[in-house]
């Protein structure tokens, strides 16, 4: 057991610190769902891009550095702690392109990785639909065989960034009399192809974070399936696996919480002891978490008990920061913007009620419920 | 020896249900929200004339004089329709303040103005209440600080948590009274605050398992599920044991004592609320969080409420400090 | 709402305080599942007999006052408060003798009350067996209809006093053909009959707290069951009702035992302000159970809810009694006892877990879960 | 960067699993219980072949001279296998108090005594740990209270909460050795009550999880119950997010620092190993409450393990401590 980091890794951590101390702006960027959100997070973006921290861990062809995920991990760190922008481009970034690295083709990632990395296209996910939610094998939406292609029809919802994004990727039931988790394929469209209309929800805080999305005849080509026709659902897991698991959810946006916490709880002119237990449990928490990332590079943590303790710890940190401030936290801007956003995490990503069942039947080998 | 609404009160409570079932609450709230009371005031308008407003006035000036036990039953319906507005100030609070500066012509206007509707109100009193609730449509801000009742006067408009509640800075002016306790005024305002907390904690659970009952996944009801119905279980058995609390306080303050009581129901209510609106999303999921969807205004008014009136740690403070016995003060941290 | 007592309730509470103050014991009598112990307890429930006070709510001719249900609670609280002894016959006092009055014949009250008032004889439960346990409905053991009565054989365990016990009473199949809920019968049987062998059981402390029962061909005359035959299940619930309800914990020894979690925490040299938040917590349920009590005698509580806050309440007094101990806990007797017994409430009388779905079912109206 | 064992640190790790497996605890805690060591002599002479017992005493006194990695892996099996014995005692903090001494030939003896075996070690050290946890069985007591240490004598046996475990009330005597900052011994004394309360809590929940598989009600196994399966899901979430915090503090330590990282892992080993006794307790029923049954050998040491060695409260405290930086300290209540 050892924790140095090596050379490499320490020039690493240092080009990254530097960096982002010159280039984080000075003040929060306007909302990512707005259109001048929008202009700003992508400029950002490209700014990553050039200075080729865009996506350190993918191959050099496609913008990356091929680092090891140690590197991935130190970034992530070094980003939150620096306060830096929320990426637009998470969902392309850290949910559609381990898939396509995994499961795509050469040219699908030649085509699409490079623009990503410089927000070029930002992604929206197309999973949930108003009937498809924890039991999301029960989706309807349609993908129907044309000449050179798919044909997509039905409804999609809670579909994050669609707002703003430029393509979609999901799950679409292309063999019609196939049941449940057969017969679905994985596949990329345009959101602003004929046929796709997009309509924003509005959440809790009054921004429009999610959308539905009505597909009618929207066509696709062959060329936008990853993996096979009807083999959708197993590329798909790969997918929820990263988005349950370290990529969507790297420790720096913790362990910066979780500093931000004592800080504010030490500075409380009249700190309250009955916090102060909780105070210390959230950072140990964050620290966990952070230690367990890197536990991880030599033995996988299951996705869904990493799903379960984020999003756990993201309320409690935001839970506690807001008993610490008292009758002064509703008129916090910044610690109730991380409230409201942290009690999507137990629903999201796959229900925290989901993940306790697939722990239990995967890891811990328990019976299946009948269903 | 009793501890749960007379028949009067349950009558004063179904008339009360009856006029906020029919006002279209989630219309009037999300107009609130976006800065247009206009139909804020008109459903306080019908409060006053269902006796809500007056409850604490006296009599002479047009009130109910009622006690605290009435103005339980009618805060939890309150909270139950998250109604908007500042409430535990405009019904509890204030009237109760006034009343005690009743002296002078001003407050004994302004009481007759709270009775008939024609006024709302809000309060500072710091650390409590850092800010008025919905100041910029208040007709009245109080500032109460030490024994002094001054009136404020509203500045900058905060955003709050609760979207359904525009917070003002608040200027202290003219002094309206000195050398007043407010302790009994701040107890009732406590006790109407836990009532719109425990009102909220009915309603969400309520919500919550007609969802569970309708929405269905993997074959059936999601309220089939253990990981559903007994995260509602335990909302149940949190408001089941917090209502009773709350109902013996309201008798202490009525016999005029009771702070012990009422930081009991302000912590058993505040914790039953929080839990309530937290199985609540996760049971509603996506559209929970959403604004069509009517949960927000119980999850804003919950989380804020229950931080506001004395902090569930404040409270516990003064339980153990009232149970230490004379000269022994348990501060809000415990001996060092 | 009015917490007023009448001048009689005044009156009964000063009574029981005074009586309770000159004949509470000084010093703990020897545990109650040795033999010692058993002569010491049957002793003090003749006093409280003679007094008056074994059970003041029964009808005058069965032992009692006939009082009203608020001074049954009147009389919890004072006896808690005193310290007095645990009751060798509670089973019977607050679990049988409910079933008795409201299901039992005159001459069953008449012969099993009285000697059950002055512990001439003490009761055990035979309830669950070795597959019958949460599942309750599939138990096995019978009774088969013999010539004036019913001979059982079978196995029931967790039978608690059973090792001191005079009597037991309990449910067993009646009619071979039926199932669960259907052909079961409540009797009652004597626990030193032929045929009847009694096998404590070690409890964690070390104490023999429950037995199982092994029955053989033990004859039951027909003057000794309850209710129809083959109504059993019925009758029983009525029993559970009180067992999980107010009639076995009343509110006394939460609020006795969250008082001295007050002052114990009080008195700690180095009160720890970590547990000052829940030593003020377990305080505030405790006072929520007794003003719940005293609710309920206008507007009864769901026994499922009532059982879920008094196993949950107890847990929390003894862990944070535990914690505010600090590493001087583990050689307290006293807090570690309570404990110890305070672990088994949410196993006992009926799971938690089946708490929550009866009340999920019966208080919520949620749909049951396919079983 | 490593925070995993290392091949030869998981070949440790099943030798050792494979002696205890084979050692049959039950009888050896029972017996123990009862206050018959034989056995428990027996393992722990087993337990220095295996190079456990004199993990920390130096190589010239017989010892391994191993770091604190190693001792967390037998540590965690140990806890595992719900040894009893005062083993952070014995194993960590004694042996590291005694090398600090050992100029002294009593100390270099005893050091040799304990890597053979023939020698097991308590202490007493308040207010962590204000008795002798096996004083009656233990061939030597130290006592180390502030930076002296001294030989201490039993005095009567009290019971702990813990049945395999047997306190004694301690009269200190010799002095051993003054002005030794006892401040590392006791950081490894906590590291390895940490790695003991790990191990437990993973015994727990194997064993829970295979009672589950098993024991059917309603037709099913219990474990197919999300009721019993989701509490299952939380426990092995809280080991597997303290696992790596327990790693993180022997690397800490064996590079010279880590009070941070040690207290982390004990607060987060204790929660895990705490909320697994609960469940475990929960999911066996009444069964798990019996003596027959071996869940009590856990459920004990857990309880009476997350108190000692600091209880979480001073843990917590330290970390705040530790976090606030030069000159703050935060009290073990917090500021007032």
């Amino acid at each position: 057991m050892n924790l140095d980091l090596d050379d490499a890794a320490v020039r690493f951590r240092d080009e990254v610190r530097d960096w982002l101390a010159a280039n984080v702006p000075a003040g929060p960027l306007p909302g990512v769902d707005t259109a001048d959100g929008d202009r700003a997070h992508r400029s950002w973006e490209r700014r990553l891009a050039a200075a080729g921290l865009a996506a350190v861990g993918w191959p050099v062809e496609y913008g990356g550095r091929a680092a090891p995920p140690l590197h991935t991990l130190l970034f992530d760190e070094e980003y939150h702690a620096a306060g830096a922008p929320v990426r637009i481009g998470q969902n392309g970034l850290f949910l559609l392109a381990p898939t396509l690295l995994a499961h795509g083709t050469a040219e699908q990632c030649a085509r699409i990785l490079p623009p990503m990395a410089r927000a070029g296209q930002v992604w929206a996910q197309a999973w949930s639909e108003p009937d498809a939610g924890s039991d999301l094998a029960s989706l309807r939406s349609r993908a129907r065989r044309v000449d050179g292609g798919w044909s997509l029809s039905g409804q999609k919802t809670w579909s994050s960034r669609a707002v703003v994004a430029d393509r979609a990727f999901g799950l679409f039931r292309s063999t019609p009399g196939q049941n449940r988790h057969r017969g679905l394929t994985y596949l990329m469209f345009d959101l602003r192809a004929p046929g796709v209309t997009v309509r924003p929800i509005r959440q809790l805080d009054g921004a429009a974070g999610f959308a539905e999305i009505f597909l009618d005849d929207v066509f696709v080509p062959d060329a936008d399936v990853i993996g096979e026709p009807g083999d959708g659902w197993r590329v798909a897991m790969s997918t929820a696996a990263h988005e349950r698991g370290l990529s969507l959810r790297g420790p720096g946006r913790f362990t910066a919480a979780a500093d931000r916490l004592v800080q504010l709880w030490l500075t409380t002119p009249r700190s309250r002891p009955v916090e102060r237990d909780r105070v210390a449990g959230a950072w140990v928490r964050a620290r966990a978490y952070r230690m367990a990332a890197y536990a991880s590079l030599e033995r996988p943590v299951p996705p869904s008990a990493t799903k379960l303790f984020w999003s756990e710890l993201d309320v409690l940190l935001h839970e506690t920061a807001l008993d610490v401030l008292g009758p002064l936290a509703e008129a916090d801007p910044e610690w109730t913007a991380g409230y409201l956003f942290s009690l999507a995490g137990p629903i999201y990503a796959g229900t925290n009620e989901i993940q306790r069942d697939t722990l239990a039947q995967r890891v811990l080998g328990l019976p299946r419920e009948p269903r | 020896m009793r501890l749960a609404p007379s028949t009067e009160q349950l009558a004063f409570a179904a008339a009360l249900h009856g006029l906020l079932a029919a006002a279209d609450l989630p219309k009037v709230s999300t107009a609130w929200a976006d800065g247009d009371p206009g139909a804020g005031r008109a459903l306080w308008s019908a409060l006053a004339g269902a006796g809500v407003t007056g409850l604490l006035v006296p009599e002479r000036w047009g009130g109910q004089d009622a006690g605290p036990d009435d103005l339980i039953v009618a805060c939890e319906e309150l909270g139950h329709h998250a109604v908007p507005g500042p409430l535990a100030e405009s019904i509890a609070a204030v009237p109760a303040l006034l009343t005690a500066a009743a002296t002078r012509p001003g407050p004994r206007e302004w009481l007759a103005a709270l009775a008939e509707g024609r006024l709302m109100a809000s309060l500072v009193a710091p650390p409590w209440l850092p800010f008025a609730a919905d100041g910029d449509s208040a007709d009245l801000i109080l500032v109460a600080d030490g024994d002094e009742i001054r009136q404020g006067h509203a500045r900058s408009v905060l955003p709050s948590l609760n979207p359904a509640r525009r917070l003002s800075e608040v200027t202290p002016g003219e002094l309206i009274a000195s050398g007043q306790d407010p302790g009994r005024a701040m107890e009732l305002g406590v006790l109407a605050c836990s009532a719109q907390l425990l009102g909220a904690a009915r309603a969400l659970l309520e919500r919550s398992v007609d969802h569970a009952k309708q929405r269905a996944q993997f074959g059936r009801p999601i309220g089939a599920f253990q990981a559903v119905r007994h995260q509602l279980a335990d909302v149940a058995v949190a408001i089941e044991f917090a209502q009773p609390l709350l109902y013996a306080a309201a008798v202490a303050l009525k016999s005029g004592c009771g702070p012990l009581d009422v930081s009991a129901a302000k912590v058993a209510c505040g914790e039953a609320a929080r839990l309530a609106a937290r199985v609540a999303l996760q049971v509603h999921g996506a559209v929970g969080y959403t604004r069509e969807h009517g949960l927000w205004r119980w999850l804003g008014l919950v989380r804020v409420l229950d931080l506001a009136w004395g902090t569930p740690s404040w409270h516990r403070a003064r339980i153990l400090t009232g149970l230490a016995g004379a000269g022994t003060s348990v501060p809000e941290g415990g001996f060092e």
